[in-house]
């Protein structure tokens, strides 16, 4: 609803959700949402006071009201502007909604969260929700208006897309959704808006094996990033993996660089946010939007610059 | 007899200790002499036994009494019994009344004696309140219509059909498709025996048509009833044809020539292959007539039904190709047709509905990849394996269809070509598709598990290098020869896997990565697939909800028809006159299809046999000299009984008495008091309430 | 109970389990689980769907969705306790997607941490997280002031970080929290 | 010879007498049948004592409208019973209790208060409320007691018959001096009427049009709108009680658009008014919400349904 | 009456449920207070309020009118007519005096013979603590 009034002013208007990902590990993809949604139109607030989603393994394993209060909290910082939250990581994106389903569809946990609010003089109604980067793009801005604001394009690039765990499932509590969550195509059609082509790949839907999983057991984690890139330059030969989540991007920049390392993979493919390959069409410093990374993205940002639209 | 004092004889029942171990019966028959109008009270061990009935029908031949209380078990067990005995005595039936001190006296307070005798005392002066109001009344009979309306011409339908017709009567046969045949005739081969469907099927389609007793409406729907229990007025809608079906033979030159334009999706074929606009619905139909799909139809020739053909420069007319190659001009688009067709009205007094079902679509699932080719429901493999089917029944993988009818027209046409399509090799089936499933079906589909076992084995035996896999969540062979069938499918070396598949994902050779789960194993398994085939859910076929609704039946939750007792009465409903057969009522299989369908049958038989029906007398009549005519009781009547008539000059209310059921909603509504429900009336049931405010004091007027 | 010791033994001796969900327990395990947010774990039907489609089943975790749910209903817990699975899921959410029963098998393994983090068998890298929630209200909270400056970003987000009353707020809701219940971590 | 006639007013209005001085030429020509002998206090300047001076049952007939609300109304009414052969409780109050019963919600203290106290008019800072007997210097003054209830007169005496109408409609007024006159008369204990609803007499019921009648969709008060003229009036939600009340007015109310409200009094054999309205509007309102929307607008449903009728209610407060 | 004061109770039942419960409860034993009788009607929408507020007058001290559950009715919708003739008694009651909790309606279906003994068990305990109905 937020977000429609805010189409009726022609403005579009979101706060800008960071989470920890991000600013802490890859400011770089923060420099490029910070960059490109300006540059389409969409102002950002910096709603101030925000904190860690929460993530998975902290609240969420504690205590259900405990995660929907974190919650709250954040979305309350939205819904006192009258604004949605965006964010461009998938476990954000997940952990907010998630919370955000679990009070809507439970008044009684609704009720204890807004007490437990009350004592920091906030409530939260479920209004504000927490969209994801990419669902802004493709619905709110659209893709006519992405390739306008385009300096260079993937024409000739072959891209292979992961959208990530959070960006499809549950599909039931997201605010935005696939038709079809196994064969997900938001983001190839994104890509291939900017001129990419970016086939199907039958382990796209996969998971990357980041997060806890990582952390409990890295090796087995490996296991899913070594099939994911196997299949990636068998089925598809890919230049480049664009993701939507910040786990995902540091999972495959790092592990793959650390399989290739262990002799476990004999090839490598740059790995880039969704925001980054945005901002580095639209002609922002290389440097400072997509300067981060474990697995060399040089080349691959040399070909892109050479694209010019 | 009705100005005659009553004299009321009341008969406790000691139902062996079952009344007397808690009531005392001998303190409550005391009580009894001295309520108002009770001439005698006896006691007996069983009252419902023969001597019992007796000492009731000696008294009243005896001309000791008019009326009779019998404090025993429930009314709604023994009314009956008790009634019968007052009318072989030659008393009418309806003086009668039941106190009932066992079920809801003696058994629920046990241990409590004194009270509970304290409660029978109650219960009878309340009855016996009562009975000095009762009054005599007639059960009427009304005529029978001997006719039967049987919707759906499936397997159900027509094995009640014929069952009814063969027994004498007039069955009319309603099925909205052009042929009957139904569900079945899809099939290739049926378990547990791998009989050919159409085999078993065809002579008996054959024989509903040929039949004299038995009126054969296809490409018909029923549109309104109206009426009741042994006098349906039934309105059909035979849709229009487009084709003379009185011209058409059947045979088929109009289907061959019907352009690749208006080509559809063949429904017979579950979508595997087209048919044209004009069609007919199977090789095999009865009747084997052909209809023109008229949104499908493109009108060649500009030609619209009711227009004269335009003319070449020489004077012959421009025909569409199909009306141009019938033989008997049954394809002529010159006449004019009504697009609506024709209603005709039908009546009947007993309706069979076996309205089938149908299989859920693939595209539901989104986890297994539904947008696959090569991922197909169980009844498409159904039509793929049939020599009946698109490919004639060679196996090969779906995706290739387009390859083999390619390949089969240049064979037609004399070249000598090799068929280019891939077999599968590797086969998996997926069961409880959308059953079992809480986000669309709880209920288990009943036949997946048989007919996944069927096919495995059909294909087994006849390609036996094929590798095939069936997912079970359990597998449920309850049925005679069913687990041994299974057994034998185990043996051939079908590898049967406890645990569900949880995502097909589409390779890009249109194989398919298919992953289960293996319990007994304990771990996940996958495997790569040429053809995945999805038992998906049977649900209730389209349209079932609207009849149902016509005809005053619930669905249950599912949508299925509700049948009145799930053991006792599992093929009537809650209309009287109504039944049910096969996969209307719920999934079933073929053997459980035709048994329900002869039972039906024969309850429809039972209920026409006598040509009479009775109706009770416990009906609701209004006085029209105390009406007012305000019209209120009218949208009170469930069952439209009442209605406003001219009666010496001012509208009354009326209620037609073989509708009315007895529910008493419109007695209870009158401001005027005119309309009394007999057995029930305003003075009766306050009676009984004074009587037991009272606390069972003897009430003097 | 003395079978407990060694995880899961080899022959799971049901009637104990029973006997220990009405004695010590005084409630099903499955009953517990339930409180702790998994509500629809007794609709299971151990179809395994969820499990096929497990990155922990596929990389070789014992006691992945499928199995907990079932060891649960059957009354296992302190022997589970020792095993990494639950703290290993992903949160992926597509056995919750795939489920035909909406069981939500994420749910029972998160449940499962809930249980677990009341006994203490949480581990040390998820107490780490709460510790810096609690502290920076970031919970994957490195340092990372190098790499911002590197690209042009002030030191610190707008986040608890550059707000010390949002950051006290935040702590007074953890502290109303089962985490404080808990005492797993300090909190002043 | 001429019938003997008495009319007593009781705790009534005067309306009833209206509606006999309503007949103009009418009750001319009844009076060459009619000697009327006492009509108090409205018409004949009589005194109660000359009523009490005569003989037992030397009056044919006497009518008595209006209820029974304090001492001398009860005693008057028993002189009557004493006095005249034949009692008719004419009109609504006499019958049912009428308006007034409506009091029977409430303590005499709160009737009292409300009317002499709280009131608007009232300037009465000392709360003095009529009392039997009161001081004015010398001089005692009394009034006759006010009864704890309002009671209809069958409740004193003995009743022959009952006239509803708040007033009784001139005509039907007109046909029971000619049922009188003529003796043509019901069995005693017995209402004067045509014993049919208003419905039937009203040319908006749906069933002289050939329409069938419909479940009433919503609840309106008079006050929320003019209703449609031709349609009836309950059909339209106006919940009109016309079918519950017998129709000796001929449909006055509903000619003029307005619903009736039941001063015709139930439809015989029913005395208790409310509870037969329940029955049958209850069972014609389309779903629960319109019987909500009903407690709604009728905070205090007691009075919608017995506004005539209350003392006759089967339970009584 | 006085202390050995015990309530009477006057059950109005469906005869397709209630009344078919009430069987039930018998059937299978499960006991509820002798103090409630039932009138054996064929459906909820039978009942009219008359005969509620005459077992009041008379003497009883409750009254529990028993009908199908909503959708059930085996006339269709007699039930819903009962419950809206209910709800207007109910508030008419309270006007006059009447406790609300001494009329009630319940749905109990011809398999609930547990429920019809629990209803009227309870309802008895209601009424006991009301005390009697005094008019």
């Amino acid at each position: 609803m937020m977000a429609e009034t805010a189409k009726e002013e022609k403005k579009l208007k979101f706060g800008l959700f960071l989470g920890c990902n991000i600013p802490f590990s890859r400011p770089d993809v923060e420099v490029s949402m910070r960059s490109i949604f300006p540059a389409l139109g969409v102002e950002l607030d910096d709603l101030l006071g925000q904190s860690c989603c929460p993530t998975w393994g902290t609240m969420p394993s504690i205590d259900v009201v405990g995660w929907c209060a974190v919650a709250a909290r954040n979305l309350a910082l939205g819904e006192e502007k009258g604004i949605d939250l965006i964010t461009a990581c998938n476990s954000c994106y997940g952990s907010l909604n998630e919370a955000r389903h679990k009070m809507l569809t439970n008044p009684e946990i609704h009720r204890k969260v807004n007490e437990i609010l009350a004592t920091i003089g906030k409530k939260y109604e479920g209004k504000a929700k927490c969209r994801h980067v990419a669902w802004v793009i493709y619905k709110d801005i659209g893709l006519e208006k992405l390739k306008e604001s385009l300096k260079y394009t993937l024409d000739g690039i072959t891209v292979a897309v992961q959208p990530g765990c959070h960006f499809l499932w549950p599909s039931e509590i997201y605010p935005d959704r696939e038709k079809d969550p196994f064969n997900p195509v938001v983001l190839r059609e994104i890509c291939e808006a900017m001129g990419a082509e970016a086939p199907h790949y039958s382990k796209l839907i996969e998971c990357c094996g980041m997060g806890a999983l990582r952390s409990t057991d890295p090796e087995k984690s490996f296991i899913l990033v070594r099939e994911k890139m196997e299949n990636i330059k068998e089925e598809i030969d890919a230049d480049l993996i664009v993701t939507t989540c910040s786990s995902c991007l540091i999972q495959l920049d790092d592990a793959q660089e650390r399989l290739r390392k262990e002799g476990k993979l004999n090839f490598s493919i740059p790995v880039m946010h969704l925001v980054q390959v945005i901002a580095l069409c639209m002609g922002f410093d290389p440097e400072k939007v997509a300067g981060i990374c474990v697995t060399p993205r040089d080349e691959i940002i040399k070909r892109i610059l050479e694209n010019k639209r | 007899m009705a100005e005659e004092e009553p004299r009321i004889g009341v008969y406790i029942c000691h139902c062996g200790e079952n009344i007397a171990g808690a009531v005392n019966i001998e303190e409550v028959k005391k009580f009894a002499e001295k309520l108002p109008n009770v001439v005698l009270v006896r006691d007996y061990l069983f009252m419902c036994s023969n001597p019992g009935q007796e000492l009731i029908k000696q008294d009243i031949r005896e001309g000791k009494i008019n009326r009779v209380v019998v404090a025993a078990c429930t009314p709604r067990t023994h009314e009956p019994i008790f009634r019968r005995a007052l009318e072989d005595a030659g008393l009418n039936k309806y003086f009668f009344e039941m106190a009932n001190i066992r079920d809801q006296d003696s058994w629920a307070h046990w241990h409590e004696k004194e009270k509970a005798t304290e409660k029978a005392k109650q219960i009878i002066a309340a009855a016996v309140a009562k009975a000095r109001l009762l009054e005599p009344l007639e059960d009427r009979y009304v005529d029978l219509t001997q006719k039967v309306l049987v919707v759906g011409g499936g397997i159900a339908g027509i094995f009640a059909a014929l069952d009814i017709a063969n027994a004498g009567y007039k069955v009319y046969l309603v099925e909205r498709n052009p042929s009957i045949g139904g569900n079945m005739a899809k099939l290739d081969k049926t378990f547990p025996t791998n009989d050919c469907s159409s085999c078993i099927l065809t002579p008996l389609m054959v024989e509903v048509a040929n039949h004299p007793n038995i009126e054969l409406l296809t490409y018909s729907e029923v549109e309104d009833v109206e009426g009741t229990v042994g006098n349906f007025k039934v309105k059909v809608r035979k849709k229009q044809t487009w084709v003379d079906w009185d011209l058409c033979t059947g045979c088929g030159a109009c289907t061959n020539v019907c352009p690749p334009k208006a080509r559809v999706p063949d429904e017979f074929n579950e979508g595997l292959s087209k048919r044209g606009a004009i069609y007919i619905q199977f090789p095999q139909a009865v009747p084997k007539k052909a209809v023109v799909d008229i949104d499908a139809c493109i009108k060649c020739a500009g030609r619209e039904f009711g227009t004269e053909p335009r003319k070449t420069k020489d004077g012959k007319p421009i025909l569409a190709p199909c009306e141009k190659v019938c033989p008997t001009g049954a394809a002529d688009r010159t006449k004019p047709r009504n697009p609506e067709g024709e209603v005709v009205e039908l009546d009947v007094g007993a309706i069979i509905l076996a309205t089938g079902y149908k299989v859920m679509d693939k595209k539901h699932f989104k986890e297994f990849s539904p947008d696959s080719p090569n991922v197909i429901t169980a009844m498409q493999m159904e039509r793929l394996i049939s020599s009946t089917g698109p490919t004639e029944g060679k196996l090969i993988v779906p995706s290739d269809i387009p390859k083999y009818l390619e390949w089969k027209k240049k064979v037609e046409k004399g070249e000598q070509v090799e068929l280019d399509a891939r077999k599968p090799h590797r086969i998996v089936y997926v069961s409880c598709v959308g059953s079992r499933d809480d986000r669309f079906h709880s209920y288990c589909s009943r036949v997946c598990c048989m007919y996944m076992v069927k096919q495995a084995m059909l294909l087994k035996e006849k390609y036996p290098d094929l590798d095939i896999y069936i997912f079970f969540i359990d597998v449920r062979t309850p049925g005679k020869d069913f687990d041994e069938y299974y057994m034998r499918a185990r043996r051939l070396g079908i590898k049967v896997i406890k645990g569900k598949v949880g995502g097909v994902q589409r390779l890009p050779d249109e194989r398919l990565w298919v992953r289960g789960y293996d319990a007994e194993l304990g771990k996940p398994v996958e495997l790569i697939a040429d053809l995945v085939v999805l038992a998906t859910a049977i649900e209730p076929s389209d349209g079932t909800f609207e009849l149902a609704r016509k005809l005053g039946i619930t669905c249950g939750e599912e949508g299925f028809l509700k049948e009145r007792h799930t053991k006792l009465y599992p093929v009537d409903t809650m209309t009287e006159g109504v039944f049910i057969a096969g996969c209307a009522q719920g999934p079933k299989d073929i053997p459980d299809s035709v048994a329900q369908a002869k039972a039906a049958a024969a309850s429809a038989m039972s209920l026409l046999a006598p040509g009479k029906m009775k109706v009770e007398a416990l009906v609701s009549e209004v006085d029209k000299e105390k009406c007012s005519g305000c019209g209120i009781c009218v949208p009170l009547c469930p069952y439209g009984a009442i209605s406003m008539v001219n009666y010496n000059g001012k509208m009354r209310a009326d209620i037609n008495p073989a509708l009315c059921k007895g529910c008493g909603v419109c007695a209870a509504a009158c401001p005027s008091k005119a309309i009394k429900l007999h057995g029930f009336t305003f003075e009766q049931v306050l009676a009984q309430v004074r009587t037991l405010a009272k606390r069972g004091v003897v009430e003097v007027l | 109970m003395e079978m407990m010791e060694e995880g899961v033994p080899p022959v799971i001796n049901l009637s104990k389990l029973a006997e220990r969900e009405e004695t010590e327990l005084e409630k099903k395990v499955a009953e517990i689980i339930k409180e702790l947010g998994a509500e629809r774990i007794m609709y299971c039907m151990q179809c395994g769907a969820c499990a096929s489609i497990c990155p922990l089943a596929k990389t070789g975790f014992e006691w992945y969705n499928k199995k907990l749910i079932k060891a649960l209903i059957v009354g296992l817990r302190d022997e589970l306790l020792d095993d990494p699975t639950p703290w290993a899921c992903v949160a992926c959410n597509r056995c919750t997607e795939v489920c035909p029963r909406r069981v939500s098998p994420f749910e029972v393994m998160f449940a499962m941490r809930r249980l677990m983090a009341e006994e203490y068998a949480i581990g040390s890298l998820a107490i780490e997280g709460l510790r810096a929630l609690y502290e920076y209200g970031h919970a994957v909270y490195m340092t990372g002031r190098e790499a911002r400056k590197k690209v042009g970003l002030p030191e610190k987000p707008p986040s608890t970080e550059s707000d010390p009353k949002a950051l006290e707020d935040l702590r007074k809701i953890l502290k109303q929290t089962k985490l404080a219940d808990l005492g797993l971590i300090p909190m002043e | 010879m001429a019938l003997k006639l008495a009319y007593l007013l009781v705790g009534g209005c005067g309306g009833c007498d209206m509606a006999i001085v309503d007949l103009s030429e009418k009750l001319v020509d009844a009076l060459e049948h009619l000697e009327i002998v006492f009509w108090a206090p409205t018409v004949a300047d009589v005194k109660y004592k000359d009523l009490e001076a005569m003989p037992d049952q030397s009056i044919d007939l006497g009518l008595i409208s209006g209820m029974v609300r304090n001492k001398e109304n009860e005693h008057l009414v028993k002189v009557m019973r004493q006095k005249c052969k034949v009692i008719v409780a004419f009109g609504a109050c006499a019958s049912l209790g009428g308006i007034p019963g409506m009091a029977n919600l409430h303590e005499n203290r709160e009737l009292f208060e409300n009317a002499y106290v709280k009131c608007m008019s009232a300037d009465n800072p000392d709360g003095v409320t009529p009392q039997p007997v009161s001081k004015e210097g010398d001089f005692e003054l009394t009034l006759p007691a006010f009864l704890d209830k309002v009671r209809p007169i069958d409740e004193i005496i003995d009743v022959d018959y009952y006239v509803g109408g708040c007033p009784p409609h001139h005509d039907h007024v007109a046909r029971i001096v000619e049922a009188i006159v003529t003796g043509n008369l019901p069995p005693k204990g017995s209402w004067l009427t045509m014993g049919k609803a208003v419905c039937d007499v009203c040319p908006r019921n749906p069933a002289l049009k050939g329409e069938k009648r419909e479940y009433v969709k919503e609840v309106k008060r008079m006050h929320e709108g003019i209703p449609d003229e031709e349609t009836c009036l309950l059909q339209q939600g106006y919940l009109c009680l016309g079918p519950i009340t017998q129709g000796d007015c001929g449909a006055l109310c509903t000619k003029v658009n307005i619903r009736c409200a039941g001063c015709g009094g139930p439809i015989p054999p029913t005395w208790d008014f409310g509870l037969r309205a329940i029955s049958a509007i209850g069972a014609i309102l389309d779903n629960e919400n319109v019987v909500d929307e009903l407690l709604k607008k009728y905070p205090n449903l007691t009075k919608m349904l017995y506004r005539y009728s209350l003392p006759k209610a089967l339970l009584k407060k | 009456m006085g202390e050995e004061w015990e309530p009477n109770i006057i059950c109005i039942a469906c005869n397709w449920c209630t009344y078919q419960a009430a069987d039930m409860a018998g059937s299978l034993r499960y006991s509820y207070p002798p103090t409630v009788k039932i009138v054996r009607v064929p459906c909820s929408g039978r009942v009219e309020p008359e005969f509620v507020v005459e077992a009041l007058i008379n003497g009883a001290d409750g009254v529990i009118i028993g009908g199908c559950h909503p959708g059930d009715c085996h006339y269709k919708e007699g039930n819903y007519k009962a419950l809206r003739r209910f709800k207007m008694l109910k508030k008419l009651l309270t006007e006059l005096g009447v406790e609300p909790e001494r009329v009630r309606l319940e749905w109990i279906s011809g398999s609930e013979g547990l429920k019809f003994a629990e209803v009227m068990t309870e309802f008895d305990a209601t009424i006991r603590k009301l005390g009697p109905f005094k008019r």
